[in-house]
Order: structure tokens, then sequence, then C-alpha cells
């Protein structure tokens, strides 16, 4: 491609990157007035809406409490995960080709995070009182439940929702300090603050190239535990289907799944709309490809073993379960996210696929949509079915939560376009960090850039 | 710092102002609203705010004549729950008697005298004073001619009862009618032929050991369901050792039918047969050495157990095995009534099955049928009821214009009767219909007065519970609230009638509370009752809410030689050809609504039904079988016709129903009484064929012919059950006859339940 | 170029100043409400004085809230209780004409609730009389006062700290208040 | 005790197997599968006492129901030699109850008297419980629901009409069991006595299949029927253990 011939050079990289924080577009504003107005529409009104009537406006019953607030929790959860996770285990194993994308990535997990929270206090039936969850003297002297992995669940993300916004404040300092200097007027101000007065000594970079690793390295666990406690609601239920030892790892897997398809989308769209083709090249796309395929092998594996969980149970309550997953009235589903999250990965097998951007979009967008649906069956299959033959039922979701769930997606963009015009979303250091620098005796105006 | 200049200053100022605002108004949201502290201005004797009063009372939701006792604070029911010292329920209660609350709290009462100021049903009634009210219907009472005067009531006893004989008496009318859908009129015919009596004997199920039920559905709606439920708890565990043994027979499986051990489905109407066919065996078994028991041979001589297999579809063995563990039986009981009862053979088949008792010798002992003394006071309560042929008869005096008034109180033909009837036609040649009901029923719409009247929680009355108990019962119904509305007791009504006709010298009462004291001096001078005075017995009763005196009878029963002859039970006539309606339509009472007097109460629409958890709602029954022959499933809509109208209904695919019949249940199918009854599901009386039992002419319910086609549409009814499948998960779990210890012991769980010494 | 923060500083002040002012604004309006209409004194429709009853005449609570010592609810007074001393007491002041005025018409007085508790809480009169728990414990010194108003914090918190004190039996279980 | 004092104090409580040993009462219940006929009057009478609200058919389509006590059906056979279970599902206030530890706010726990409490004010509605509860018994309000007037009239001042958003189930009905300690107090600080306290669903029962009482109690009613032959608990394999305990079905055909 044509990007990929031209000489790259440390200016046009300041340049390329301050010209997409400071130069806006038309298309820019109507994506985000498009953005901004579908949130208010289809989160906020149906979701105040909600509040007003009650959780009846969702589609939930007797035995089906929990719905699609509760499979959208997870799925943001989960998109939260390679964000972060990937751009440290990367880190650690410094691999060149992370540093164009990882900021990108680490937006991602925030936003997700974020929505996911906002995703808990749609759920609950009264989240005025949410505040209860949280362990602070009162004249009631009244405490959380700390044996409830809800609480755990609390925790384990507030923990990682400081960490990594932490982690990719501290990474995009010196980007801050870059801008600050090639600003004015309030960008300047801003960045003056952001930037906590970056001078770029020797001292500085070593302090934060320690600092960024021992966080990198902290937060690897981190992010594991996280996704393992999330799957302990349901895991530590004894509802047959939920009550599995294979959960844990089951929702990690699942979470850097789809988490990774995430960034794949992301990143297409970044570099599509942002020009950032020099950064983000086939490279990525052919790396994050082989990722993929490794991660539907395993997730493909669990799953398999979940049906055998069911058939040699011997159980009424497991099996009936498993009947109804395959071919009960969610059945449909079921197939659909075994086509979206098992089949069509494998695709990716073929270099000319990883390495060609418009198949990858589909197929990561696909996943996610997998994902989704995997979440939703999780919640929705096991309540339907549980001990009590006559206390079954169906559950179907409300217009009102599936507009919500849109509406999130539409919540996530806003920050992420937002986020955007203020964080340099291709990390400027890093990726000078990747050219050579400049041989003092041709005059420093010409180098290779070397991939 | 720089300096603050004016337009900075404006700006802080505005801000603060803005804030300040805020806070003072988030500050005023948060407060909590005012509320009242209302005094009385002088404070009742009975009751203090914040602690319970209770009022011992009768429940008026079905004739069972239940002892309630009404839970209230602050001046308001709260809880209905038995009254324990009553004989009948024994502290017990139904779904139905609970929700009698609701009849109290309904918001569509009618809550004021209220004339008809439109055509008829047009329901533009506009409110009016007691006083226009009642002298309006005077009026027309005095101008009216004597004969032309008739009383339509529900089935009321006591002093109600002779309230209502001694006013029509006065206005010199014979027409006064009590009407009940559900008066078991063939059991009494029945008993009146084989024993002479015109009330109903006492059946001991409590101390039984083997119960026979021809289609009488006694746990659910059969003349006192919860004594029945006592006596069957009592017999099944109460007993230590021996289990009592219950087979029920019918058509489609009842309450009790579950509640039995042994389900016999018998061709409905063949009940009898079967009946005589268990009789002849016993006779023929030498199992009854009576000395008419030649008669018997003689009578029962055609009734041989192929036949009867032949004719009831059950099986010779079963017959054989039925007949012998009845007979061996120590003490067996033989019911008979509800659908048994509900066909043009239904007395002979009561007849037969009562013979049965007779010649297993469970007559007057315990544990088998025990005669009660007559009613103590009060009017008489069966042979005012109405059967099918007197109400046919209302509505053709009606047509030749033989009738002139027409008082109805709370009672409901329009819906408990088959359209076929043809009484709407009557009721529009009638020329005054006045209604004593406090909702705007269906029968209520057509009428030109109504006079409301209270609900039975806010007025007085009493009770004499038939069946009884074996020995004579008597409770007093009073007022546990203050009336709601402006309503008065129907005792007040008729006696405020009297006034302005002048009857004072007849019914010289100023109230229905005299009346009652009036009437219970003479059961105090019956002497049983060891208080000193009247006021203190008096007061006792109102405590207690129950009077009882222990006598019982003892005399032996001969049944006459030609009754013993004449024995037999014909093939059962059905309404309609078997091959163009090839089902027979079984309608029974809802266990939530009886006969439809509970479809405006929300607790009762809301009760799922026991057997198919189906609320707000109605359905028809059909056997798996024969709905696959059709092709049809569940919550299909269907088409029911009879030769005399049809309904729909949403298809319910139901294991323990006979091939060739359909049930469905009465109570739904409205089209008045309020919000919560009107326009909801479809109502089976409607089209049931105008045969009668010939021998007490009482609707003959169970002898139509319906045939059921698809519409294609599909209603499936709102159930709160899911899959009513075990699926081997051991839910439900049952042990064997003798039920020994199979290791299930509630204390072998891994943490015993260890005792705290007290 | 200045990596300095004062510049920005300087930008933004007056930014901080309004947010600033504005935050100080809403919490002095919050408590002027709270301090000079707290709404625990409402104006009741005969201006009763609970001081010359209590205070002065030495009428004991239990006289007219008879109900306390049997009842969950302490109660008001029926009107003709009132009246029977305002008979002959004080007849001709224009506040007891306002009640023989009610007592005439037969109508209750509509007096306002100052202590309210929640709709889920279960408190009873009756177990506290017993154990002779001073009114004033929670009702603060009415006997002092012309126009009752809401003195002590009738709040959870009240609760709590009595029963642990007294180590009433199970009485930080939930369901001993909570309905 | 300072609060350290008193976690630790009550975490031993809870740390240790069977704690409900040292409970006050133990409250439990016996329902004889034997005598129960299905006639629901339990369920209305704890309709009644418990200000359960009507739902309504919009939500009872949607499967919204409210019953605290409900009786599950369960067909066995086919025509002709077909047979109809009962059995009443109410809240068998498990000793070792799975939706106690789930709850974020500890809005349900156990307290001393053996009781699965629902404190409605706490909740927050996460509606965990609902789903690790087995038994299905716990209904949740979806909405703020109406009494047409007068129907309010009806409800019970001594328990709380639910709010949106909150869980509910049965309490044994902790509004009576309350009223019987008041007046064991009043009488002379003594205990409560057998069968002075009883549900409404117990009080009512036409065939007596429900038997109330203080499971510590050796003399009492249903102590004794705890310890009859039949006696199983629904869900044991569960070892959730519940305080009702389920007496089997005769079947006096099955030999």
């Amino acid at each position: 491609m044509q990007a990929e011939e031209r000489k790259l050079q440390f200016a046009d990289v300041n340049d390329d990157v301050v010209r997409s924080l400071v130069v806006t577009g038309r298309n820019y504003y109507i994506a985000l007035a498009i953005a901004v107005l579908v949130t208010l529409s289809c989160f906020f009104f149906p979701w105040f809406y909600q509040l007003y009537y009650g959780i009846g406006a969702a589609g939930n019953n007797h035995p089906a409490v929990w719905g699609t607030y509760l499979a959208s929790f997870i799925f943001w959860i989960g998109l939260s995960h390679s964000g972060t996770l990937l751009s440290c285990v990367l880190h650690i194993t410094n691999s060149e080709w992370r540093k164009a994308m990882y900021r990108s990535a680490e937006a991602m997990t925030l936003f997700s995070l974020m929505v996911a929270a906002t995703m808990v206090m749609v759920h609950v039936g009264r989240p005025w009182f949410i505040h209860w969850a949280a362990p602070y003297p009162n004249q009631m002297e009244l405490w959380p439940n700390f044996r409830s992995p809800l609480l755990f669940d609390v925790m384990a993300i507030a923990t990682y929702l400081t960490g990594s916004s932490i982690f990719i404040y501290m990474g995009s300092i010196p980007d801050f300090a870059a801008v600050r200097d090639r600003t004015t007027g309030w960008r300047h101000h801003m960045y003056v603050l952001l930037s906590l007065g970056w001078r770029g000594t020797d001292t500085e970079w070593h302090r934060l190239g320690w600092a960024y690793t021992f966080l990198a390295v902290l937060i690897i666990p981190l992010a594991v535990s996280v996704h393992s406690i999330v799957s302990w609601d349901f895991a530590m239920s004894i509802v047959p289907g939920l009550h599995q030892t294979i959960f844990a790892p089951y929702f990690v897997v699942g979470a850097i799944y789809s988490g990774t398809a995430g960034i794949v989308t992301v990143m297409y769209v970044l570099r599509k709309y942002m020009n950032f083709e020099q950064y983000i090249t086939k490279l990525h796309f052919d790396n994050l490809g082989k990722l993929l395929i490794v991660l539907s092998l395993i997730w493909t594996y669990i799953n398999v073993l979940e049906l055998f969980t069911g058939w040699y149970s011997g159980t009424s309550t497991e099996y009936e379960q498993l009947k109804y997953k395959l071919f009960g009235f969610y059945a449909p589903l079921y197939w659909e996210m075994i086509l979206f999250c098992a089949a069509l990965p494998l695709l990716m097998i073929s270099r000319r696929i990883r390495t060609s951007f418009f198949p990858m979009l589909l197929i990561s967008v696909a996943i996610n949509i997998g994902m989704y649906t995997e979440r939703f069956l999780i919640v929705a299959t096991t309540q339907s079915r549980q001990y009590l033959p006559d206390a079954w039922g169906v559950y179907i979701p409300s217009l009102v939560e599936i507009s919500i769930i849109v509406g999130s997606l539409a919540l996530f963009t806003t920050l992420f376009l937002i986020f955007v015009k203020i964080v340099p979303s291709v990390s400027i250091y890093e990726v000078k960090e990747t050219m050579a620098t400049p041989k003092p005796e041709k005059g420093g105006s010409e180098w290779q850039a070397t991939h | 710092m720089s300096k603050v200049d004016r337009r900075e200053f404006l700006k802080l100022v505005g801000a603060g102002g803005v804030g300040a605002g805020a806070g003072f108004m988030l500050a005023e949201s948060l407060k909590h609203p005012t509320e009242f502290l209302i005094p009385y201005p002088v404070p009742p004797e009975e009751f203090s705010p914040g602690i319970a009063t209770w009022y011992n009372s009768v429940c008026g939701m079905c004739p069972a004549g239940c002892g309630i006792s009404v839970r209230t604070r602050e001046g308001r029911a709260k809880k209905i729950e038995g009254n324990p010292s009553h004989p009948v329920n024994q502290g017990r209660l139904c779904a139905l008697g609970q929700a009698g609350l609701q009849v109290l709290y309904n918001p569509d009462r009618v809550t004021a005298p209220m004339l008809q100021h439109g055509d008829r049903g047009s329901d533009a009634f506009i409110q009016t004073t007691w006083e226009d009210g009642l002298s309006s219907v005077a009026e027309h009472l005095a101008t009216a001619r004597d004969s032309g005067i008739y009383f339509l009531s529900q089935g009321v006893r006591g002093h109600l009862a002779m309230l209502l004989e001694l006013f029509m008496g006065e206005l010199g009318s014979e027409h006064l009618l009590h009407h009940d859908f559900a008066h078991p009129h063939s059991l009494y015919a029945a008993n009146s032929r084989l024993f002479g009596e015109d009330h109903l004997p006492y059946y001991d199920i409590r101390n039984t050991r083997y119960l026979l039920s021809f289609g009488a559905d006694y746990l659910n709606n059969w003349l006192s369901p919860v004594h029945h439920s006592l006596g069957f708890g009592h017999s099944r565990q109460g007993n230590g050792a021996t289990r009592g043994r219950f087979v029920q027979i019918e058509p489609k499986m009842s309450i009790s039918g579950v509640a039995a051990d042994e389900w016999v489905p018998a061709r409905p109407g063949t009940e009898g047969i079967l009946a005589l066919g268990l009789a002849h065996r016993i006779v023929a078994g030498s199992a009854y050495a009576g000395d008419d028991v030649d008669d018997w041979a003689a009578a029962l001589a055609p009734y041989t157990a192929d036949r009867v297999a032949e004719q009831s579809g059950v099986p010779a063995e079963t017959i054989a095995r039925l007949a012998d563990e009845f007979a061996g039986a120590e003490p067996g009981l033989a019911i008979g009534g509800g659908a048994a009862g509900d066909h043009t053979n239904g007395v002979d088949t009561l007849v037969a099955v009562n013979a049965l008792n007779y010649l297993a010798g469970n007559i007057g002992k315990p544990g088998g049928v025990v005669f009660n003394p007559g009613p103590v006071t009060g009017g008489p309560a069966n042979k005012r009821q109405a059967n099918y042929q007197a109400m046919q008869d209302l509505a053709e005096n009606a047509l030749r214009g033989e009738i002139d008034v027409l008082i109805v109180n709370n009672t409901n033909p329009l819906f408990t009767l088959p359209r076929a009837a043809g009484l709407s036609e009557a009721l529009e040649a009638i020329p005054l219909v006045v209604s004593l009901s406090s909702f705007v029923d269906e029968t209520t719409a057509m009428a030109d007065v109504i006079l409301p009247s209270h609900t039975y929680l806010e007025s007085w009355g009493d009770d004499m519970p038939q069946p009884g108990v074996g020995f004579s019962v008597g409770a007093i119904s009073q007022p546990v609230v203050s009336p709601l509305y402006n309503t008065r007791a129907t005792g007040d009504i008729i006696l405020g009638l009297a006034g302005k006709l002048g009857l004072n010298q007849a019914l010289p009462w100023t109230s229905m509370e005299d009346c009652l004291k009036d009437g219970w001096r003479q059961i105090f001078t019956r002497g049983s009752a060891e208080t000193e005075n009247f006021d203190a017995f008096w007061r006792d009763v109102l405590v207690s809410g129950v009077w009882g005196e222990n006598r019982r009878r003892t005399d032996a029963i001969v049944i006459d030689k030609r009754v013993i002859d004449d024995i037999g039970v014909a093939e059962p006539e059905f309404s309609g050809e078997r091959d163009e309606y090839p089902f027979i339509l079984h309608p029974y009472l809802s266990t939530a609504m009886y006969d439809g007097r509970g479809a405006n109460l929300p607790w009762m629409q809301e009760l799922p039904d026991p057997m198919s958890s189906i609320v707000y709602g109605s359905w028809v029954e059909i056997n798996p079988t024969s709905a696959g022959e059709m092709g049809l499933e569940d919550g299909d809509l269907v088409r029911i016709t009879s030769e005399h109208g049809s309904i729909e209904a949403p298809v319910l695919i139901f294991p323990a129903i006979m091939p060739d019949v359909v049930a469905m249940p009465i109570g739904q199918g409205h089209d008045a009484l309020g919000r919560y009854a009107r326009n909801r599901g479809a109502n089976p009386i409607q089209i049931l064929a105008p045969i009668t039992a010939s021998a007490s002419g009482s609707l003959a319910a169970s002898a139509t012919r319906v045939s059921v086609s698809a519409t294609g549409r599909r209603a499936a009814p709102v159930k709160t059950g899911g899959v009513s499948r075990q699926l081997g998960r051991d839910i439900v779990r049952s042990t064997g006859g003798d039920a020994t210890p199979d290791g299930h012991d509630a204390r072998l769980n891994s943490i015993p339940i260890k005792v705290k010494s007290v | 170029m200045s990596v300095s923060i004062v510049p920005t500083l300087r930008v933004l002040l007056p930014a901080a100043r309004i947010a600033l002012v504005g935050l100080l604004g809403l919490i002095a309006g919050f408590f002027a409400n709270a301090a000079f209409f707290p709404g625990t004194s409402p104006e009741q429709p005969i201006a009763f004085s609970h001081r010359i009853h209590a205070d002065e005449n030495e009428i004991p609570c239990l006289y007219c809230h008879v109900q306390a010592r049997r009842s969950i609810s302490a109660g008001v007074p029926s009107v003709n209780k009132c009246m029977g001393c305002h008979n002959e007491v004080a007849t001709d002041s224009p506040q007891i004409r306002l009640l023989t005025n009610y007592w005439e018409t037969k109508e209750p007085i509509p007096w306002i609730k100052v202590h309210d508790l929640p709709d889920f809480v279960h408190f009873t009169h009756k177990r506290h009389v017993a154990a002779d728990i001073e009114c004033q414990t929670c009702h603060g010194p009415v006997e002092t006062m012309d126009v009752v108003s809401r003195e002590a914090p009738v709040k959870m918190g009240l609760c709590l700290a009595c029963h642990k004190e007294e180590e009433v039996e199970h009485g930080t279980d939930c369901w001993t208040c909570h309905k | 005790m300072s609060f350290m004092e008193r976690f630790v104090s009550s975490w031993r409580k809870f740390r240790t197997p069977g704690y409900y040993d040292e409970f006050d009462y133990a409250w439990g219940m016996t329902i004889d599968l034997d005598r129960c006929t299905g006639c629901k009057a339990c369920v209305t009478a704890c309709q009644a006492e418990n200000n359960i609200p009507i739902v309504g058919e919009k939500a009872l389509a949607r499967g919204r129901e409210m019953q605290w006590i409900r009786i599950e059906r369960y067909w066995e056979g086919e025509y002709p030699n077909v047979r109809l279970r009962f059995i009443p599902l109410l809240c068998q206030h498990c000793d070792a109850a799975p939706c106690e530890t789930v709850c974020p706010v500890s809005a349900t726990y156990h307290n001393q008297d053996g009781l699965n409490v629902q404190l409605y004010n706490r909740c927050i509605g996460t509606r965990s419980c609902a789903v690790y509860c087995p038994y299905e018994v716990r209904y949740f309000n979806y909405y703020d629901h109406h009494w047409d007037a007068p129907l309010e009239q009806q409800l019970n001042p001594d328990v709380t009409v639910r709010e949106k958003g909150v869980m509910e189930k049965c309490t044994f009905c902790v509004q009576r069991i309350r009223q019987a300690k008041d007046h064991a107090k009043d009488d002379g600080q003594r205990r409560i006595k057998d069968g002075e306290v009883q549900p409404a669903c117990v009080q009512t029962c036409p065939t007596e299949a429900l038997v109330f009482g203080d499971r510590n109690d050796p003399e009492s009613e249903v102590s004794k029927s705890m310890h009859d032959p039949r006696a199983y608990r629904v869900l044991g394999e569960l070892n959730t253990l519940p305080s009702v305990v389920y007496l089997k079905k005769v079947d006096a055909d099955a030999g």
C-alpha cells in the first residue's frame, strides 16, 4: 500500500497526531452528534422511564429475574478485557507492533468498564440505594455482605477501573507534553494540566518506564481475576447450568476473545477515518488475527466441555438444561453463537483474510455479536429451566431492554469520540521508539523507517 | 491573584444565588409529607387504635354456612378467619371465604339506591334516596295484584327466610322463590324418597374408613367443603394406624378425585347403575342380612356385574372389588351428588347411592350417614328452593303478563340459568323489577330499581347450617364494620317496605336486629343454654358467634317395601344426537368462583385453578386422545356448540377426563358484575339444554351433548404453572400403603436438627 | 515554551471562583432551609401547649395518651376527653372555643403528625412504656414546648444506640423493628 | 462491644456448622402431602394477611405472579391410570440458605429465630437471591402496585406495602410471631407456647395438613411430625437444610 513506502519522520508523527487532535472535520461532528443523540434517546430516556415505572419495563419475570442488563454487563466487562491486559502483556514481552494500537485499546478498556458500571445501575431495582453496596460507616451500623460474590465483583471492577485508568494516563503523559508544546489557547492550558509539567529529562523517562512496567505486571493478574470474579456471580449459585467449575476460565477466555475482536473493530475505524494508515498496518491485523484463532479454539473447547457436563451428569436437572440449550426455545441463538464464535473465526487461518482489513472487520463484529449472545444465553436459558418444572418459564427481552443495549453502544461510541480528540490515540513516543534515531553525519534529515 | 472586576463580581453573585436556590429546593424536596392524627370525637367502646378486635359472624360466600371471625383494626375489616368454636369449619376456611373481604371493599359496589332512567340494561342508573326508592316500590306493591308479586331470593336461612315468608304472606303472594344454581335438589328428593326427610343427613367423613363418592366433589364445593376437608384430613392421617380409603367415581377428575386413592371414570349418568351393581354384589354375596333381603335381591336382580360393566364402562372385576371393599369397611360411607345428580336419572342415582349405605349398614352410625334434627327456628330451607321447573314457570308467567313486580335478592338467574330458559325476555315483560343486590350483576342490570343491600359483613342475620353436623347449630352473623356506603341490610329493606305498606302488626320489628333477638329468645327458652337471662345468653352467642345443643337423633330407619321394589336407575338421556354432538358437556363449579359469584373478586380471579393453574379466564378440558384425533393443541380456541347455542373457549388438554366428555368450569363469562368479572371467559351454563331430572324437576346440567370445532384462532389462557411433570426429580415423594420408614427421615441430613433444652 | 503551570492557573481562576461560590451557595441554601424551615414544628389546628398541660398543671403524659400503655400507637386523646376538663377549665379562651366548636360540630381535630415513622418500621409504644422509658428519650422535652417540635432525631441510630446500651433481647435484629 | 469484637464474634458464630442449634426459637413447618387436597385456601389466606398485591392479568401473562405460598401440580401416568400430585411451596427458611450468601447488602439473612429474613427497606433489587433460590419462592416487585379504592382498606397495617424494585417472600407471618412474643412477654416473660402462633396458611388449612411450631421444643407438634417416618425435604440433596419438612404422600395401592 502507498502508506507503507512513504518515509516516516519524527516530525510527521507529531504532526499527524496533533492534527488528529486539533483539526476536526465536519464528519466528526456529525458522527458525534448522532452518537450523542442515540445515547440520549435510546439509553437515558428508556432508563429514566424504567426508573419511574419499575423494572417491569424490562421483560423479566418469575423465574427469570435476570435479563439482558446483566448480559450486557458481562459483555462490556469482557470487552474491557483485552485492552489493558493485552497492552500489558505485549509491553512486557516488548513486542514492537503493540505500540501503535495499545492507546486505543486501553481507551476501550476504560470506556467499556464505565458502560458496564452503568449497566449495573440499570439492572438493580432501586439504583438510588446502590451506595449501600459500598462499605462505609453509617448510623444504621450496617455493612455490605462480604460473603457475596456480587460484592467481590464491585470491588474487582473498581480496582480494575482505577488500575487501567492510571495505566493509560501514565502512558500518555509524554504525549500530552508533546501536544502541549504544539498547541495554543485552551488546549494548551488543558495539556499543561494533563502533562503534569513533563519536561522530558532522562530521570523522568527512566521513572516513567519503570513505573509503567511495574503497573503492567500488576494489572495482568488483576485483569484475570476480574472476570473470574464476574463468573462467580453465576458459578457460586446452585442453578443447574451455572454451577460449574469451568466458569472462571470460560469467562476470562471469552472476555479476552471478545475484547480482542473489539480492538480489531476499533483499529479498523481509527485507521480508516483518522488516517493512521502508516501506524496501524497489516502487521497488526495479522497478529491480532492469529491471537483470535487461538482464543476461538480455546473458547470452542470449553463450550464442548459444557455439553459433556450436562450429558454425563445423569441428573434430570443438568440434562434438561442441556436439552433446552441445544433444542429449546433459545436454540436458534445458541447455534448462531456457535456459527459466529466457533466456525467463522476459522477463516482467519488463511493469511489473505488476516491481512485484508474489511473481512477482519466483519469477522470481529460477528465474534462480538456471538459473544453477546453467549452472555444472554448464560443468563436466560439457565433461569428458565431450574429445579422445579412447575416453576419453569420463558423470558423474552422487552423493547426497553433492546433499546438500552443499542443505547449503551452509542454511549461507548460517544465517550470514544470525545477521547480521540483529547488524548493522542496513537502513542507518539512509542511509535518513535520503533524508528531509528537520525544518523548525525547525514545531517539528521534522512532515515529509514524500520518496522 | 487577579482582582475581581465588576462583571466578574456579577457572575459570582449569580452563581452564588443559583447555588443557594438549588440547595434550598433540594432540602425542601427531601422533607417528609405532612400526615395527620385524626382523633374520634367520641371514642368507640369496642376498639382502640393499634389493637385488633375480632368479631364472630357467619360466612355468606356459599350455602355451607361456616362460622368466621373477622379481624378488624381501626374499624376496618382486615382478615377473615374461621371461627374455631363453630362446629362446621372449626376455625378453618376456604379460599372463597377468605376473599369475602373483597366483597365488602369491592370497588364496583352499588353505593346508594338507584333508579333506572333509560331502557332496561342501558345502565343509566341515577342515584336516589332510600325514602323515594322504598316508597316508589311500595306504591307498585300496593297497586299490584297479590298473586302478581314475585320474590326471587338467593338461598337464605334463619330469620331472614322467616321474614321473607311473613312479608310475602302478608302481601298474599305464594311466589317466594329461593334460587341457588348449586342447590342439590336431587339429593333432597332422593333423601325424602328413601328416608322421608326434607333435610339433608350428616355425612360423617371424619370417622369413615372407606368413602365411595359418586360424582360428589365433596372437598371442593359439595354441601360443606371445609367440614368435609376437616373430616378427610382426620380420616387420612388423624387416626393413627388405620388410614381411610377414598374412592371417587366420576367422568372428570375433580379435586376430590385427586385426593382419592382411586379414581374410577364411569360414563356420565351411569353412576347410579354402578351403585346398584355394587348393591347387587353386596346382596348376592350375602354381605347384607336384613329381613328385607329378598325384596332387595328381587329389585337388584337386573344389575348383574356384566350388564353394569357394559353400561358404565367400569370393568366387572373393579365393580366386584369395590363392592367387597365397601361392604367390608367398618364403617364405610357412600355419598353421591354433583354431576351424578345432574342427570335425567339423577334422583334415582342418589337413591341408589343411599341404598348402598343402607345395605352396608352405614345408616345412623358414626362414620356413616347420621340424621340431623329438624331446623331449630327460622323459615323452611328447602321447600322454597326453586328448581328449574319453577324458574321456567316464572318465565312463562311473566310472558303471560301475570307478574307485576319481581323483587330479586342477591341472586343472579340471568347468569345461572341456561339461555334456553328465556328469562331475559321474561324480565322484559315484567313491569317492575326490583333488585336488592350489592352489585350490578346481569340480573340487576335489567332492574328498574336497585335497593342495594349490605354485604354479609355489614348486616345482622343468623344461620342454621344445612346440612347440620348431627346436632342443632345456630350462628349469629353480626356487622363487623360500620356500613361503607348508603346501603341497608336486606331484612331492614323488607321491614322498610312493610312499614310503607302498613304491615306493622305482622312485622312489628324496627330492625333486623330486633327480629333476630325475638327469634333467639325462643332458642334461649329451649333451655339448653345454661346462662341465667336472655341478655347474657345473647352476649355469649355474639362473643362465641355460635350456639349448639347436644341433642342427637337415634331413631332407626326402616325403608318402605314399595321404595325398595321400584329402585332402579334408567339409562341417562341426553339432549342432542351422538353423531352430531359427540361430546357430553360436564360443567363444574370452579374452586375460586363457585357459581360465578366469585368472579368479581380480584383474589379469586388471580387464584390459579388447582388442576390447571389457569387464571383470569375459562377453558375447556379435553382428553389427550380425542384432542389428538381432532388435531387440537393447548390454547387452540374452539367453539362448543349445543342444540341451544354455542360458546368459545381455549382448549386445555387434560389427562384425567373420559374421551367422550368435555369439561368446563362455571364462573367466568360475565357481561356485568364489575370491572374484574366483565367480558372474561365463557359461561357454559348458557348453552345447557333445558332438560330436567324427571323426579326433582331440577336442571340436568350434565346432560347436554356438544360438538367441539376448531376456530383456527389461538387464545392461550394465562397460566402460572410451567411443566407439570416431575421428570424423575422426586419432588413430590410417596410411600407405600403401610407408610414404613425407608430412610428418608428429615433427621438424616448432613447436619442434624439438634434439640436445645428449653 | 513554558512547562510552568502558573499561566494556566491564571486562566482557570475565574471559572474556579465561580464554581466554588456556586458550591458554597448550594451548601448554604441547603442548611438555611434546614435551619429556618425545619418543618419539625408544624402549625396545629389548635395552638395546644404541652407546657401548660404537662409542665404547669403536671398532667402525666399517659393521662391523655392513654393508648401508649397497651397499644403500638400512643394515639391522641379523643375530643370528648379534652372536653372532660374544658367544660369548666378556661372555657373562654379563644383556643378552647375552637375546641368546643369542634366538639359541638362533632368534627375530629386534624392534628398534624410531628413524630412520624416510615411504613416499614414496627415501633410499639406498649413495650417501651412497659420498659419504663421516659417519653422524653425519643420525643424530647415536650413538657417545655408550647409548640411541639421534633427535638430528638428519631432515626435508626437513636434506636440502635439505646437497644445496644440496654442490651435489649435481639435488640439489633432487623426484624425486631422492621416489618 | 466494639465493631471489631462484634464482627469477630458473629464471624465465629456463622462459621460453626449447625450454628442454628443456638437459635432462640427455631420456627419450622411440616406439610403432610397425604392430607393436602390442593384447595388453595392457604394461598388466599397468605394474600390477605401479607398485603400481596393484585398484579393483574397483563403481568400474570408475562409470568409475574405473586404467591408467597403456591401449590405446584405434578401429573403422573396417562388416562385412565393417571393421578395428580399437589405440593405447597413456600420459603423453606433454609438453615443454609443460598439466597443469604449472595445478597450484597445483607437484605436477607438468618436471624436468631431460625427465620430467613427478607428486609424490604434494605433491598436494592439485584434479584440475585431469586436466582440463587432453588425453590423459586422469591417474588420481585416489578411495579408499584396499587389497589382500586376502597380495596386498600383491607391492607394489614402490621405488614408494610412493598415498593417497586424490592424482593419479597414468605416470612412465616413474622408479624404474628412478633405479636405472640409480645403477649408472652406481658404474660410474665414466658416463652411462646406451642400452637400459640400460626401463620395464616397453617391457621386456615382445611385439612390441617400444615403444622407450624418451634423445632427446638421436642414436645411441639412440629418436632414430633418432623420425626415421622414419612418426613423428607424437597430438593434435600442440595443440603440447604430447609425448616419446612414434607410428609410423603401415601400410595395405598403402591403397597
